[in-house]
């Protein structure tokens, strides 16, 4: 099994969750962060004086899935998160070695 | 039933209609202030608000009032007050004396101890405000000063303990980088700056309308119509004034910016509203949104930091509106700038002189641990908006 | 024209100035209440402030008014009312009355079902206050306790309703650990508590000030200073006490125990702000702080959940306020106590009742997996906050 | 003195008074709309809602109000006023002025740029408004209108300037669906969204009550009275019934339905609150509060994108309001009617040709992706709640 | 060393962390979430207008653990945290290479 | 490539940007969390009861590298994030199989 993370703007969220349940990944748990990178930060104005903002929002999105799932939810995050403009956002993939299920205490796969 | 009697009545009600106004500051001052600071300091700064109000009120009550218009003893005893109800009197100038202790609360926010600045509060309230009041409006050496509601005598007072407040607490950690550079450090909550901020304007036609004393008469009634109605102007144009500057330079609207403006030229209004007509409110607004705008980043770059622009709008409009009057009006300029020069001189030196004392004798400022966890849980113990996870149980 | 002309003029403006201030009361105890809360449960709470005030004015309107002053049939007729607008006077008299039930909607909440309480708040406007009302301030058996403006009629009633209802209604989950230790539940949001405490704070001017009823003649002013000055110096001393009680104990100023002792002195002023002078208020208020500091522990010791501290703010201090008439006043103590013991007795007892047929016919309490959740999503279907990504679309 | 005297002075004061009360409203506007929108707007609106007050009264100072009161020249000149201060007078209808634009604000939110919207709100409060005002208000030709404080002269011209605006403007993104769908968009904050419903509410009473424009005898002050009951009994039926309809529909108690039924129920008798009795406002409240419930889906079916429900309260109610002085008076359905339509083809127009020419001069519509962004940093380069991480430096 | 990373119902955390330090595990980083799985969303209001709304609130706790306590550890979370009803949430596990404690950069058993 | 997850003191966290920028590592993602450890929570008041609060405020910086640069993207964050006292954080390291940048869909060592 593997967890992919994926950082995407928050704008995408509902489409990037469409694009999954299509594929009937149906579970995810996401998380409100803030992302630095290539993207520039957009300039604020405090009274009458400019400063930059480093630290954009973003949303991290981590789905456990079965090893055969992987490409295609990756495909499918890619297709549906991109804007073609810079801050798009990254996606992280990394194994995971058990899953457990609370109510049920089911293991792996089952569990997923 | 005589005439007279009626005025009496009507005057005494004006009063307190004008006094329940100006009371709607002190929300007004909290939600400012909670607004402009950081989130970790916000129940420090609104906690300061309310026992400034409640130290100062009850200072004023025991023995200020007394001392600010030559009574004897304490509470009200032998201040002599005809035309309306002496306890009316005394509750809207009440409701004066803690504004100008407010005027600071945001300026020495996010560092400044609780305890030490009550302290201070309770001498500000029980003599130095009490003092310059006495001088310039209960007959004392400065009364040829013309000075409505307190450009000078509230908020030139308030600014210039603030000054000196600030010089001795220094700035906020991270305020001023290493290499000098300034780091904004952005209002936390803007709803809360804007209800504030209108809450204030709110406040000030009791402020100014009040001043008057009297609405009893045709020439009177007709005089406090013209202190609101000029009070509203100068912030209307004192908020476009500030909108203009800042968008002509950056093409933004700033918000924080756009109501301290507002209030500068509340500020610059308040010591002539009464005496003059209705074009030169606009210019003198205008011109106080416009000193805004230039001394805030003026203080920023003598590394005097107040953290809400108390010192651009309370202070440098306190100034320019006691100017002002001898300006559009016909007053004389020699004894505004003397009330402007001897209130200062005497106002920033006993705080200055107090300030040092009280960081002497019990500390004045915060640790640099608790300023950077915030103000709000040593000081406090009780965080602003604490929940974590929404629906914890 | 004639003087009583003018007279009739001046109060009817003064009842609705007065009148004005108490409904500044609505967005008071809402923003108090919906500060206190934690964030699962704010829109439950603000609901049911706005009904409270939709609903129990509308039947003091259709008949509770009617009840109250012995009028006949429905609206305002029958009434007879001298002096001053009869549509003035009930105006000032509809705006007490949802305040009877808002002290209670924050000691039942984040457990309470809206539509339940809603029903109980038909009975208390519609019968149990317009009672009370009757017997002490429209000729009643009760005409001989002094109660200005409700320290028993308003505070007292709404407390005993209140501490009916949450012996009906039990705690909140988890307030109380299975080992009897008590869990606080802290406030999930200050900025709100400390707005709703001072329009509080601000509309009890209008409160006790318009108790007085009228204003137009020159004692009827002094009387009116008094009587704001009064209730102003009550809530600074209650605020100052229960400052010094907490920062003696834990070294910390405690913004929420702040505001409630101010409330407590405000509620302990409001029987006798009339007819004493002006220190002893200082002592009054004092009290009353102090009673609530103490008073909120104590009610929790004995698990008596009370999210607010309502009960110690109206119900301990409208106790101590309608007492001190008597100590501090030339009235009878055994009066005020016969007003305390009565109306307590018929208030608890009947309120009981009431929750006890209400909690077997419909139901009182929400589901446990609700209030887990909290009651916005169950009663409301509205979250107070609902964004989790701010910058969502 | 004479009692005439005595008289101007009270309806002066009573006209303060009631513009204070007014200007209330701008605070309840802005906190009501930054509630209702989405966090990324927040600033926005709130710049847009305090410039509205500075811009707008501004113009009516200079040119505005001597248009509407057939003046000459500038500022109050040759604008005959008599039985108060003509400042207060003034005063008084300059509060109104910038509400006619308020409602419009929240209507347009979250993707109209401010510059171009404040251009529209010069011509507004500087044409388009005083025009209307003068025709029915200021002896023009549609003075046998009956309207009281403005369901027409305000709310329809709000309602009507609004739907052009939208109709120009279009739907925010993501609104409705490609498949047509609507995507309801939940408001932000609910607890502000409270305050600014009661704040307005509270405002109504300066707003209905003023617009007696004497208290100053008996049957003035008894007029004063009707009204302010009335206009409070309209607010409680429509927030009662409103509450009704969405509870039977879906077993919830809806504040933001129930806060507009109550906006509703304040706008319908807003043209007839002293023409009817006790009864009256509460049918024309209930139907006020059943159109808003019933007109916020109406208006999403047509795509007509109205983030706070504008049009509902106040156009459909504008018009119901008018309507309802015709059949719950003795004035002429005719008139009435007449005045709807003269005033809705005439502001509905020029509002229509006003946007259209704006949009092409200058644009209108904020980009997509600031849209997406929120409008917050592109337009005001300010967050509303800026933090991450609560306790940063 | 491993990572349990839970997800769990936010009124279960307090409990969970009973649970824990029970066991002496007195290390853990807790985050708020919002979740999508097989449990409904539930339906709000808004101005007279029903909705969905998909994601739930969650909790993820991340606990750093020895390999010997994965076990005991996540059966105390189990156990802790079960209501019995969907959404009780997951348990992730994964490997851990190294671990620094930045006080006294100590590393790995010792850091935890 | 490698995960690194750092918990910090907040008022850390610019500091830390500072450090790894001057490593050009110029890609992170900042979450807010709540840590339980061996530093003591706060107590704190409410309306004259005190109670403590366990779970302080901390920040998750997670930072995606190349293996190469693991150890002094380490080094930078301990020598910045360290106050001496009790809490300072701990750093956790752990392996990534893939790296997708979603506006190129270039791969790991180039999409980082
Ligand atoms: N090395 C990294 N480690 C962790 N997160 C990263 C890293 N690089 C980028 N990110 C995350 O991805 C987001 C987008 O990256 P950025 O460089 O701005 O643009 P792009 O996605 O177009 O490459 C960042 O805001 C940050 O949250
Ligand atoms: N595949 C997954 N990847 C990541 N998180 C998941 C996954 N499946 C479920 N979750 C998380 O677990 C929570 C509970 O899952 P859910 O399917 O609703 O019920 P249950 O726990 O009873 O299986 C979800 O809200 C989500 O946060
Ligand atoms: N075993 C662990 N698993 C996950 N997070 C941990 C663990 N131990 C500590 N932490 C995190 O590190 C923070 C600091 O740890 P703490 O024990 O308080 O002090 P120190 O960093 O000095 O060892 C905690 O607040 C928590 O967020």
């Amino acid at each position: 099994m593997k967890k992919i993370e994926a950082i995407i703007k928050p704008f995408k969220l509902e489409d990037v969750k469409d694009a999954l349940t299509a594929l009937e990944i149906t579970g995810m748990t996401v998380t409100e962060v803030k992302g630095y990178g290539r993207q520039q930060g957009h300039s604020e104005l405090y009274r009458g004086a400019e400063y930059v903002v480093d630290f954009l929002p973003k949303v991290k999105i981590d789905i456990i899935v079965n090893d055969e799932n992987v490409d295609k939810a990756v495909k499918a995050i890619v297709d549906s998160a991109k804007t073609g403009k810079i801050g798009d956002g990254k996606i992280f993939i990394s194994s995971v070695e058990k899953v457990v299920r609370i109510r049920t205490s089911e293991e792996d796969e089952e569990a997923i | 039933m005589q005439a007279t009697e009626l005025q009496y009545v009507i005057d005494t009600f004006f009063l307190i209609f004008s006094a329940v106004l100006i009371i709607f500051m002190a929300p007004g001052f909290s939600m400012l202030e909670a607004g402009l600071v950081r989130t970790k300091n916000v129940t420090a700064v609104l906690t300061g608000n309310v026992l400034l109000y409640a130290v100062c009120s009850f200072v004023f009550l025991l023995w200020g009032y007394n001392l600010m218009f030559g009574g004897s003893g304490f509470f009200l005893n032998g201040v002599e007050v005809t035309g309306y109800s002496a306890y009316a009197f005394f509750f809207f100038q009440m409701a004066f004396v803690s504004k100008t202790v407010s005027i600071m609360s945001g300026g020495v926010s996010e560092r400044i101890k609780i305890v030490p600045f009550m302290s201070f509060a309770i001498l500000m309230s029980g003599f130095i405000y009490p003092l310059v009041g006495n001088w310039i409006w209960a007959g004392g050496f400065l009364s040829d000063v013309h000075d409505l509601a307190g450009s000078t005598v509230i908020h030139s007072v308030g600014g210039w303990a603030l000054l000196a407040a600030i010089l001795v607490l220094g700035a906020r950690k991270g305020k001023y980088t290493k290499d000098g550079k300034i780091r904004p450090i952005p209002a936390s909550n803007i709803p809360l700056v804007t209800l504030g901020g209108l809450l204030l304007w709110i406040g000030w036609f009791g402020f100014n309308g009040g001043s008057a004393f009297n609405i009893s008469t045709k020439d009177a009634a007709d005089l406090v119509g013209l202190i609101i109605l000029n009070t509203n102007t100068a912030g209307l144009a004192g908020a476009i004034v500030a909108t203009l500057i800042v968008y002509f330079q950056y093409k933004k609207l700033d918000i924080t910016m756009i109501l301290n403006g507002a209030l500068g030229g509340l500020v610059a209004i308040t010591a002539g509203a009464d005496v003059v007509g209705l074009w030169e409110p606009i210019v003198i607004g205008a011109i106080g949104g416009a000193l805004v705008v230039y001394a805030v980043p003026f203080f920023d770059k003598f590394k005097i930091d107040d953290p809400v622009g108390a010192l651009s709008v309370h202070l440098v409009n306190g100034i320019w509106g006691t100017i002002a009057v001898a300006l559009f009006a016909d007053f004389s300029l020699l004894a505004q700038l003397k009330g402007i020069v001897v209130v200062g001189l005497f106002t920033f030196t006993i705080s200055l002189i107090i300030f040092v004392v009280i960081k002497k004798a019990i500390g004045l400022r915060s640790d640099e641990e608790h300023e950077y966890e915030g103000l709000d849980l040593e000081e406090c113990g009780v965080e602003a908006y604490p929940e974590f996870v929404k629906s914890k149980v």
